[in-house]
């Protein structure tokens, strides 16, 4: 029961801040909502017993990308944003777009049930620390995707200078 | 009312609730400590600063309130607390009002991890050290809201500066760490302590002196101190980010950057110090509360050594150019901080394959 | 065995080294890296032809060319007697002309390109002759029409130079065109274009016709005739034989090395290569030894009232090539290699010497300008009468054995034609003997006739092109040598060598005729060589006055030799003139304009107008974009509900 | 114990809102966010089907994608800033230069 209150409240938490932040006619407000969000979704991963994960949520998302974000919402002109209208007019069509991909999801998770069982149980990960397991299957099994995994971060480090540096007057 | 209770929760699981009502009495009771604690010790703090930059510079400092001016904190927070509260017309009202509180909320949170002597932490967790990164990569926030709420171009310039500070310096001061996790092969603060033990001196400070040094540097930088206090940069920026702050919201980034200050210290002293694990020589005789307690002392100690150092820095050391601050980070401590990786890790299979 | 690469390696790599660094770095040393390369070929030559006499061959693969499917070529060696042979004519001529050429070609602009031109010609024609595959001869074969055009060429800002090359080029277009077919043909019927299968499968498929064109034709028939148009185009025989002489437009050591010692006799070489596929079709010898038969006499004639130097021995080229198919035709292939080997002296001789004769004149041509060199230019007069006399087949000297040879075969062997195209082969050493006797009267004999200014300037060509003209002679007397007949031979104890060791390639037919006839033969040989000099010494130096009113009296006849019997003029008639008429008012008024603009035009506006109407769902919005892609998940999602249902 | 399904269920509602926000929002900072909420919901089911399913691989993807997370709102955000540098508006709507 308790499990069941707290993931209720977590569900409802995230579901209401998400509608925020796509809601907010201020951008500042949305990364703010957002902010929370992500709290919450770090939070929950705790409660899933993925404290690494919950960790690199914050950290990443919450201290890295959403700072970039805040970043460029404050390098641009607001005060027209807050006049205009937040949706384009064809709202409605996205609207049942997104609500029919939540049907069609929902029918096919009601049908799923879970049949595979592999060797990572709670007992497990708590005795060996969530983040060396998690380190462990990185750096064997993943330790090629991994690898690439830092190809596109350096090439979208490299990408990102050189879209937004200034172009030289030569 | 059981009845209700049980109606709502389960059958037989009032027990559980009692139980989990006292575990989090006894935590709320912890945390009131840890802050209250830590409040005083940052009240103190900064009539130490003052005493200490006082007598650096051939003065006396604060020595009107009470005796040795022992009470000028309380007299600066009473004072703080009761000015008249100014909001900037044009401001983003939720965001001036919240920022100051996640900078200093961020810096609070960071103290629940920290083991300040043995066995004893708000939250024992396995990633403690992740824990602080996030806690500390969370203040940039506050900096960034304030600046940009205040809708002022001082407050927002120093916002933007100390933001990007931040974040730069926090990668070098990870990364500097890493080698600390490395050697311990843990990111549990208590585990860290622990682990340092089995070295000489008991410090990690000597074997990861290349670590070290790159945690001091990013350290003052991520706490805006001198010699980069860039973002409070008085002749250039009046205060930095919270230029258009008074009052208590003031008092708020003041006591922040305090508590920054002391749990960089912390951490300085948890991860390269040896925090507060003391030779079994000492401890070997002594009771378990004596030693804990020494223990607790001893840690205390290395953390006032370490603020001494930043006050020491502050009054020597001059203020560095922005752009000469960002070329410190990204072209000397990464690069240092990655080669101290890798020289961890091979030393480490080097002395793997020893064995 | 490995040194064999070397033999055409080493032109190649002068080629190289020339056309890299002759401009900037050779200049005028640019030779010394041509000779140098072409004499290493020539010394591994001779230990070639040693070993090949010590009864090595060698037939090995360098590396693998092409591969597709089926087909298969590569570069690959094939030594044996016929190579070994060849090798000696072709690096022995080439050696010598490119000595000779450091004299004639002294102070030219284009020396270094001259020089590597020469060495890449070398580099084509030993990989034409030492090919083991069709493929590969086929690249030396057009490798070395591309440096005969080239050279032809040289003098390439003189319009008839360059027009000649063309000539020779689109000429040997014709028949280069039926030589790749017979080269498609011989893959389809044995699988392969290496020499050795295909050789010793040909006896297989001798009965065997195809249907080509709705007629039933002798497999090998076709085959050898498509290969002979090839060589009918590189060796000048009617009917493409008009470019030859054109090409008289190049340096005279061109002359002498390609179209006299070298290439043109790439055709009679590619027969004797081919003879085990000729030797199946009686059709296809009988062809050669007609078209070798009517060539020579109508080139000879031609060469008798010809007055360019140049050209009457280019005709007298044609004639004596003509003789050597004839050899071939009537089975006698060693006889038309042993032609071939001999004539490569003396023609080459009788060329450097008209290009020393040049030299002294100022690049004047005629003969009827000149007259009376002998005391200016001893060694070129002595070098020159004694290559005329070879070609004469005055006895003893090389001309003499090898055409006695073919005269001997033509008479006596099995082919029905073989005692019709003796006697136009006796007639044929007549004429020659009387055209190059009026050269060598009207050029080196009696009074000069040309310019005062040109007598002044009269003088002996310098060593460089002596020597070689001199060495030239040794071999248009001594090479034939080798071939003594068996009549003469038998009692000498001399054998006829040159026929015993090309045996294992060619064989060697068994004349049928008693040593009466062939007496008889062999003497009416030498009594019409030794007619035609008299009549030449009777019409030139007795009685000078005479061609004249031979000229007069027979003016009809005289004018159709002196224009080669309008074959030029049929040319352009029949082929060049309607060619031109299609091309400007159909393929340029119709097809161009029509039919490829069309096209051209058509597509791209096509394309455009179809693309006009696509962009336009490309409208930049970006939810445009998002909303498509929000489809596309839905239907993605919706098939994969629908089948797990 | 909460069923696998509710964080299913979950994590497909937030993705929902996420497509919703994508599809219409005109704000291109905004959709931006909308495309990491998308993200976040994926993560969420790869860390409950992790969670349920006993297994480490459907963290090690997320891990993943964070990581292109990180890289996308990198690029992104630059080509917002050369964007609005150039154009001085955040809204796509205004922005159409692609168009054919």
């Amino acid at each position: 029961m308790l499990p069941k209150l707290f993931f209720g409240y977590f569900a409802f938490a995230i579901i209401v801040l998400s509608l925020l932040v796509i809601t907010r006619r201020n951008p500042v407000h949305s990364v703010m909502w957002m902010l929370l969000l992500f709290f919450q979704i770090a939070s929950m991963y705790l409660f899933l017993n993925a404290e690494f994960i919950a960790a690199i949520q914050v950290i990443v998302y919450a201290g890295a990308i959403l700072v970039l974000f805040l970043f460029v919402v404050l390098l641009l002109n607001l005060r027209e944003e807050l006049l205009t209208n937040r949706f384009i007019s064809a709202w409605p069509v996205g609207l049942v777009f997104a609500g029919a991909i939540f049907a069609g999801a929902v029918s096919a998770v009601a049908a799923f049930v879970p049949n595979f069982s592999g060797q990572y149980t709670v007992d497990v990960i708590n005795r060996e620390t969530h983040t060396k397991a998690l380190g462990q299957a990185l750096y064997t099994d993943f330790l090629f995707p991994f690898e690439i995994a830092s190809l596109i971060l350096l090439i979208a480090i490299i990408g990102a200078i050189v879209l937004a540096k200034k172009r030289m007057r030569s | 009312m059981t009845g209700l209770f049980e109606a709502i929760v389960g059958p037989g699981s009032l027990d559980y609730i009692i139980n989990l009502v006292i575990m989090l009495i006894i935590i709320l009771l912890k945390i009131a400590a840890v802050v209250a604690v830590a409040l005083l010790h940052v009240a103190y703090a900064t009539y130490f600063e003052r005493k200490v930059i006082g007598h650096m510079q051939l003065r006396l400092g604060p020595r009107e309130v009470g005796p040795l001016g022992l009470f000028q904190p309380f007299a600066d927070g009473v004072k703080l607390f009761f000015k008249e509260d100014i909001i900037p017309a044009d401001a983003d009202k939720p965001l001036f009002y919240l920022a100051p509180v996640i900078f200093f909320i961020s810096a609070l949170t960071s103290l629940s991890v920290l083991p300040f002597f043995d066995g004893f932490a708000v939250a024992n967790i396995n990633i403690g050290l992740l824990f602080l990164f996030a806690m500390s990569s969370l203040g940039a926030y506050g900096i960034v809201l304030s600046g940009w709420s205040s809708n002022s171009k001082y407050a927002f310039l120093g916002g933007l500066r100390s933001a990007s500070q931040v974040i730069s310096y926090e990668i070098a001061m990870g990364l500097s760490l890493v080698g600390v996790m490395m050697m311990a092969g843990s990111l549990n603060l208590s585990d860290i302590v622990r682990a340092q033990q089995h070295y000489p001196l008991g410090l990690f400070a000597v074997p990861q002196f290349l670590g070290f040094f790159v945690f001091v540097v990013a350290a003052f930088a991520e706490t805006n101190r001198l010699p980069f206090d860039l973002p409070e940069a008085e002749s250039e920026l009046v205060a930095g980010y919270f230029t258009e702050y008074s009052g208590f919201r003031f008092a708020l980034f003041f006591l922040g950057e305090y508590t920054g200050m002391l749990i960089m210290s912390a951490i300085a002293s948890l991860c390269f110090l040896g925090g507060w694990g003391l030779p079994s020589f000492v401890t070997a005789g002594l009771p378990v509360v004596a030693a804990k307690v020494l223990g607790l002392f001893w840690f205390l100690a290395k953390v006032y050594a370490f603020m001494f150092f930043y006050y020491w820095v502050r009054a020597t050391l001059p203020r560095y150019r922005y752009d000469q601050l960002m070329a410190i980070g990204w072209k000397l401590l990464i690069p240092l901080a990655l080669a101290n990786i890798v020289i961890t890790g091979l030393v480490k299979i080097w002395i793997k394959g020893m064995v | 065995m490995n040194y064999y690469l070397l033999i055409p390696f080493l032109p190649l790599a002068a080629f190289l080294i020339n056309i890299l660094f002759g401009k900037s770095l050779l200049k005028e040393n640019a030779h010394w890296v041509a000779i140098l390369a072409v004499a290493g070929s020539w010394v591994i030559s001779v230990a070639t032809l040693i070993d090949v006499m010590g009864g090595k061959t060698l037939n090995q693969d360098l590396y693998t060319w092409v591969s597709s499917g089926g087909f298969k070529a590569s570069v690959g060696f094939l030594i044996d007697p016929l190579t070994a042979v060849m090798l000696i004519v072709v690096t022995t001529c080439s050696t010598l002309i490119h000595i000779y050429s450091t004299g004639y070609m002294h102070g030219d602009n284009g020396y270094y390109r001259f020089f590597s031109y020469l060495s890449l010609f070398t580099f084509c024609m030993l990989m034409l002759v030492m090919a083991n595959n069709f493929m590969q001869l086929y690249f030396g074969w057009e490798g070395v029409g591309l440096c005969s055009y080239f050279l032809i060429g040289y003098y390439f800002n003189k319009k008839s130079a360059s027009d000649a090359g063309k000539k020779a080029f689109i000429v040997n277009r014709f028949g280069d065109f039926g030589f790749g077919i017979g080269i498609f043909v011989i893959f389809l019927t044995f699988g392969t274009i290496y020499y050795e299968p295909v050789f010793s499968q040909a006896g297989a498929f001798a009965t065997k016709t195809v249907n080509f064109l709705g007629y039933d034709v002798h497999l090998m028939t076709l085959i050898a005739l498509l290969l002979f148009c090839g060589s009918i185009g590189k060796s000048a025989q009617m009917p493409l034989h008009v470019w030859l002489p054109d090409a008289m437009e190049g340096p005279t050591p061109v002359s002498a090395l390609i179209h006299a010692a070298t290439m043109v006799t790439a055709g009679v070489f590619l027969v004797a290569r081919c003879s085990p596929i000729f030797s199946l079709s009686e059709t296809a010898l009988m062809v050669v030894a007609l078209t070798g038969a009517i060539t020579s006499l109508f080139a000879a004639t031609i060469g008798l009232v010809q007055n360019d130097l140049k050209r009457i021995i280019a005709y007298s080229t044609v004639s004596q090539l003509g003789y050597m198919f004839l050899a071939c035709g009537v089975g006698a292939y060693t006889a038309g290699i042993f032609h071939l080997y001999t004539h490569a002296f003396f023609k080459a001789l009788l060329f450097l010497c008209a290009g020393s004769v040049m030299h002294a004149m100022s690049g004047e041509l005629d003969i009827q300008k000149m007259g009376g060199l002998k005391k200016h230019m001893p060694i070129t007069y002595w070098t020159m009468l004694i290559a005329s006399l070879s070609i004469a087949g005055v006895p003893g000297l090389a001309g003499f054995f090898s055409k006695d040879e073919i005269l001997w075969m033509a008479y006596s062997g099995p082919s029905p034609v073989g005692k019709l195209v003796w006697l136009s082969g006796t007639l044929v050493a007549f004429l020659t003997a009387f055209y190059s006797f009026r050269l060598i009267f009207l050029t080196f004999h009696g009074k000069f006739r040309g310019t005062h200014e040109q007598e002044h300037h009269l003088h002996e060509s310098p060593k460089s092109m002596t020597i070689p003209l001199m060495l030239l002679c040794v071999g248009a007397v001594a090479s034939g040598w080798v071939g003594i007949p068996a009549l003469i031979g038998e009692n000498l104890g001399i054998h006829n060598y040159i026929a015993e060791f090309m045996k294992p390639v060619l064989g060697h037919p068994e004349g049928h005729g008693t040593h009466g006839e062939e007496m008889m033969v062999m003497l009416v040989s030498v009594a019409v060589g030794f007619a035609g000099i008299g009549l030449a010494y009777f019409m030139y130096m007795m009685r000078p006055d005479l061609p004249g009113k031979l000229a007069t009296q027979f003016s009809g006849a005289y004018k159709v030799l002196f224009n080669k019997y309008y074959v030029d003029e049929l040319y352009s008639a029949i082929i060049v003139r309607p060619t031109i008429w299609i091309a400007r008012n159909i393929l340029i008024g119709v097809t161009d304009a029509r039919i490829i603009e069309a096209i051209v035009n058509g597509v791209p506006s096509a394309i455009g107008g179809f693309s006009r109407q696509l962009r336009k769902v490309q409208t930049g919005f970006l939810h445009h974009y998002a909303l498509i892609m929000a489809a596309g998940v839905l239907i993605v999602m919706g098939l994969m509900l629908m089948r797990s249902w | 114990m909460v069923p696998l399904n509710w964080y299913l269920m979950l994590s497909a509602a937030v993705f929902s809102i996420g497509v919703f926000g994508f599809l219409t929002r005109r704000n291109i900072i905004i959709m931006f966010m909308s495309v990491e909420l998308m993200l976040n919901a994926v993560n969420i089911s790869l860390v409950a089907f992790s969670h349920y399913l006993q297994d480490l691989r459907g963290q090690v993807l997320v891990f993943f994608i964070v990581t292109v997370a990180a890289a996308e709102a990198a690029i992104g955000l630059a080509i917002i800033i050369a964007l609005f540098r150039n154009k001085a508006t955040a809204h796509v709507d205004d922005m159409n230069e692609m168009k054919g």
